[in-house]
């Protein structure tokens, strides 16, 4: 089933959204602006944008620490994600959580999430209660190379096939885990390959193909959602950034692969496709970069005159009284 | 009233709520078919069903994220961690996620779940299955801790713990299981952070918790027959931690004495001792003191449990040597 | 490699004294001697003495809950372990550990363990001492079915296999975790399938058939020796008894299952085939027998007889001062 | 003698242990090239190779296990978990097995471990990045608990943790890496449960972990100005806990504030506080005062992380308070 035009566009927006969001933030930190650190998912684009094409605002996901790019897809505004990362009280978390835990519950958002591997077992969670309630919802839980190797993931996947539960798994391969490249850290070819381990589907994509992408999800959340249980989604792909932003990046990676990698980039070959597809002009793009661009100076103007928290706003939050 | 053990009122808490709430549902290891290694569970899997009543493979840290990202997504989980010694395997979801979720978020998220366990020693079940642990529980913010110590005190807080919107951690001392009350038909509940004054008295303070309330109601009997009145504070909850009722005692009294089973260092009568001491110094004759187990891991051997677990009789002299000065 | 017939026949020695001193552990704790709860290994004597029996003194093994027929087939002294179950003074573990927690670290006993999932992780360690201290020692790690869901076996594995520790880590299927059923608690047909997450060899190997079992054993012994790193070696078996004593182990297990199973005890099936291969006469079986009875016998007068532990050995050994 | 910074001392130590006993060796995750997120380690591996600075996968309860595992087989392991925070995921090898296997196995079994870790707010990190929970391990037997304040305490005490045979946890607070101190040159050891008295003072005693102790000291620098003069005791380890020295100088000021920067409720400086309200209860002025985070998790927010470290001003203002009576 070809994918529709307006699908694409979507996807092409949002893509470029991500790639602009964090090439804001990127300069943000850099001007002193942002507190704390910031892990930005430039060069994975393709991952969370093929994948939340697939999805319902009534589905969940949940996040890591590399987040941005996973909220965006799944509907996250702009605006009250940069003031949050400034840590304003207008962002989503009132300046509570910080890039590493922004939410948004009513887009199904659960989280990003600053422990690696936390992620997969709420994951599980929310997808227990799809499908206790008789829903068909689906969760999501993106993971990285390196969370593969945590045992909390391995549990949430076994649970998820136990219960045949409506998740899909989707690692994103992008080769490290902070300095760790997955060579040292892993035996197997794939990180897909971990799916025998549960006897589900481990599938490998190129992960910097939207398309593929888009498709293998497609398929993966059919099957979530007719109740045949979990699917392990691999993707790979590659950031461009350090682990963080201040990390080079540069330490445990060859300049020559970080070239080669950039050189697989996401957007150029989507933005070919379209192009060559006549599903998009030039024209058309830059009108939607333009867009975006307006979005994030509008965001960006937002975040910088919102009031930090108040000392007052310490305490409240903790409990439901 | 209907008499019954402090096992059969947790699980007529269960029952009344899964009742009246079709989003409450258990999850846990061997909580169905085999109604928990204690028995607390058995039955319900008839009544409810295996949708309701969900047994899991050993797999703690599935089982509290499991209950954590289903409690985000609305509804209402009461996991089992069999004894709390098995947390270490799964702290995170609880404390890491569960607790500060709400937090983080801004409050726009909600995590109404009960995470009950076993806790406790004097079962011959040796270091890694008696611990109490509350002490951790208490110094997360987010989290509720409550330590009930009769029948009717466990259906009553159970029933709010499962109504509360916060993760609760829910302590049950193994062996109060068998101990028998007096607890009050149908549904009602006890508040957070209420304290309960098991035993007025005007010579002395005794907080004690869980099964140490009884040693300490036993003590103070005896202490009666030497003239020494004793007052005994439940504190129910630790966290919420009802201060107030405690220093009111303290007050009346002028003399404290804590009681817990876990190890007395960095435990969690160091807090209600400290508390004290900032709150109510003024009012107090003399030094607090604390009983409670000695700094070691639980020891398998009868003879050494049972010097492990504080005793009538150091309650007792607990009690003397504070009164006494 | 024909098995040489000293290794029959202390394999022979080494079940039996599994089966009678469980035996009589069983008839302790019925008539209230024992406190606390006792995990008996009866019916799955085959696999720790298949294992044990490729091991020498210097190698190392972590146990479990359910760990006398680990420590007895790795050398474990009768009367110092009955004295620990006791709880006295005189026991491997001064009275403090109990069933649960009795070590030998002469033997390269690491300890049984209450914790599920607790003995991997430790093994992995012991592994990466000899490894680290260049001696071709080996460690085995015991653990059930019910074990091999709990993510920190997971990770055990993983590291081993990434720095190919010479470990083997052995399962124990015997179909349940207490009383959840394995066919409910994973989705593999076997835990051997668990290997490919790790890219490590996963053997299955009937656990009932001691030969069978240390041929395998032997095999996984020895690549962990050559520096091949892991092996996840599973051995199909069944306990005869409760999940403790004290569990009729009837509630979650037909009545059928149970006498299938015992059919195919692994005991009678050795005695068998060691009568037709005239590797033992049934008269030097008998003679056996009456020394396992014997050492026994002495070993619960020992037990009996020596103290419990002082009130003033309640502080002693938490610290090395 | 020479300057440095607290992680310099740091590294200082575990190279000094290194090329003196060939069985120490360094495992956590990006404590090779890296040279771990703070640096600390960096250059380690060049001089020691691979085998003696290994590089894990992100598998917290792997790394414990192996560290516990090889102590327990004759090694001595120094291990890193990144941040304290994420010891939730592998609690269990560090309090049921490493801390308990010595007294399960009735002496017989030797862990000579470390485990260090970054502790502490301050860097925008957020809630799961920025805690302390130095309370959660005093309350374990068999941990040594220490958390320097200097970079001389830091590597005399780290010197003393590897050659210790018991496991010990080892808390660097990740605002302190930075800061700069004299420093003995070569090997030296500080011996555990020895408080060092930061500054000497007669009229209110302050106990001060971490980096509060340089907000103590701060602070009793203008406290001096207004006629205050404050004694600041660096536990230096929580445990042991020198509980001699404290009293000492309690017995001498008669008055007690107690600093340290993680959640007061059941903090550690509510065993601190018990342990004086027990054993020098006669000879204190009046009520015992604690200084330290508020019931919330750790904030992102600038405006807020600062409001949830204790501040000069409030040390100030409880010394104050307990001095003015
Ligand atoms: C439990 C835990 N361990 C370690 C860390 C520190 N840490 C944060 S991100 C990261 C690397 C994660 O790698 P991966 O899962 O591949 O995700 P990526 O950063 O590549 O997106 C590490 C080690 C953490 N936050 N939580
Ligand atoms: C972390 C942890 N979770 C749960 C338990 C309780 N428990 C003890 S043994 C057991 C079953 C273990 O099953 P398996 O690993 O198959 O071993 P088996 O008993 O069959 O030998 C359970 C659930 C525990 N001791 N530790
Ligand atoms: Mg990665
Ligand atoms: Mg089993």
């Amino acid at each position: 089933m070809p994918i529709p035009k307006k699908k694409m566009i979507e996807m092409y927006t949002t893509m470029m959204k991500i790639r602009m969001f964090e090439t804001k933030v990127s300069e943000l930190f850099a001007a002193n602006k942002i507190p704390g650190v910031v892990h930005l998912y430039i060069g994975e684009e393709a991952v969370a944008t093929g994948v939340c094409a697939t999805l319902r605002d009534t589905d969940y996901i949940t996040s890591t620490h590399r987040g941005h790019g996973h909220l965006l897809a799944k509907g996250g505004d702009v605006k009250l994600m940069l003031a949050e990362v400034f840590g304003k009280k207008t962002g989503y978390c009132k300046g509570k959580g910080g890039s590493m835990h922004i939410a948004d519950i009513d887009l199904g958002i659960l989280g990003a999430n600053g422990i690696v591997g936390g992620g997969p077992p709420l994951a599980a969670g929310a997808a227990l209660a799809a499908q206790y309630k008789g829903t068909d919802g689906v969760a999501v839980c993106f993971f990285g190379d390196g969370a593969s190797n945590q045992g909390t993931t391995h549990e949430a996947m076994n649970l998820a096939a136990c219960w045949k539960l409506p998740v899909v798994f989707v690692n994103e391969n992008n080769m490290y885990g902070l300095s760790s490249c997955a060579l040292n850290t892993m035996c197997v070819a794939d990180v897909a390959d971990r799916a025998a381990a549960f006897g589900i589907p481990g599938v490998v994509v190129d992960g910097n193909d939207v398309i593929a992408v888009y498709e293998a999800a497609v398929e993966a959340v059919k099957r979530a959602r007719k109740g045949q249980g979990p699917t392990l989604l691999e993707c790979k792909t590659y950031r461009h950034r350090g682990h963080t932003e201040g990390d080079p990046g540069t330490a445990y990676r060859s300049k020559e692969e970080i070239e080669e990698w950039k050189k697989k980039d996401p957007i150029p070959r989507f933005e070919k496709r379209l192009l060559q597809g006549k599903v998009l002009t030039k024209q058309t793009m830059e009108s939607i970069l333009t867009t975006i661009a307006n979005e994030l100076a509008a965001g960006e103007q937002f975040a910088e005159e919102s009031p930090y928290p108040e000392t007052s706003d310490l305490t409240t939050d903790v409990y439901v009284d | 009233m209907p008499t019954m053990n402090f096992a059969e009122a947790i699980r007529d808490a269960l029952r009344i709520e899964m009742e009246r709430d079709p989003n409450v549902y258990l999850i846990g290891e061997d909580v169905g078919t085999f109604g928990n290694v204690f028995g607390v569970t058995k039955g319900l899997i008839d009544q409810f069903g295996e949708k309701r009543v969900r047994d899991t493979p050993i797999t703690e840290s599935a089982i509290i994220g499991a209950a954590v990202g289903s409690a985000a997504c609305g509804l209402r989980p009461v996991a089992e961690i069999m004894y709390i010694d098995f947390i270490g395997v799964a702290l995170d979801q609880l404390y890491n996620q569960a607790a500060k979720m709400r937090y983080m978020f801004g409050g726009k998220i909600t995590i109404p779940m009960v995470l009950r366990s076993a806790c406790g020693a004097g079962r011959g079940s040796a270091a890694q299955h008696s611990q109490s642990l509350e002490a951790w529980f208490m110094h997360v913010p987010g989290l509720r801790v409550v330590m009930p110590s009769t029948p009717a005190d466990a259906k009553g807080l159970l029933i709010t713990a499962i109504r509360d919107d916060n993760p609760v951690v829910f302590l049950e001392h193994k062996l109060l299981y068998n101990t028998k009350g007096e607890v009050p038909e149908g549904e009602y509940t006890i508040p957070f952070g209420q304290a309960d004054i098991k035993r007025e008295g005007k010579d002395v303070t005794v907080v004690a918790t869980a099964r140490m309330v009884h040693y300490a109601l036993n003590a103070a009997e005896k202490l009666a027959a030497d003239g020494i009145d004793v007052e005994i504070v439940d504190p129910r909850t630790l966290s919420p931690l009802d201060e107030d009722t405690i220093l009111d005692s303290v007050k009346k009294t002028h003399k404290l004495v804590i009681v817990h089973e876990e190890v007395k260092f960095a435990g969690s009568g160091a807090e209600i001792a400290a508390m004290v001491a900032e709150k109510a110094f003024d009012y107090l004759d003399g030094p607090i003191l604390r009983v409670a187990a000695p700094f070691c891991p639980v020891p398998f051997a009868p003879s050494l449990e049972t010097e492990f677990i504080p005793s009538e009789e150091k309650i007792i002299e607990g009690v003397k040597t504070v009164v006494q000065g």
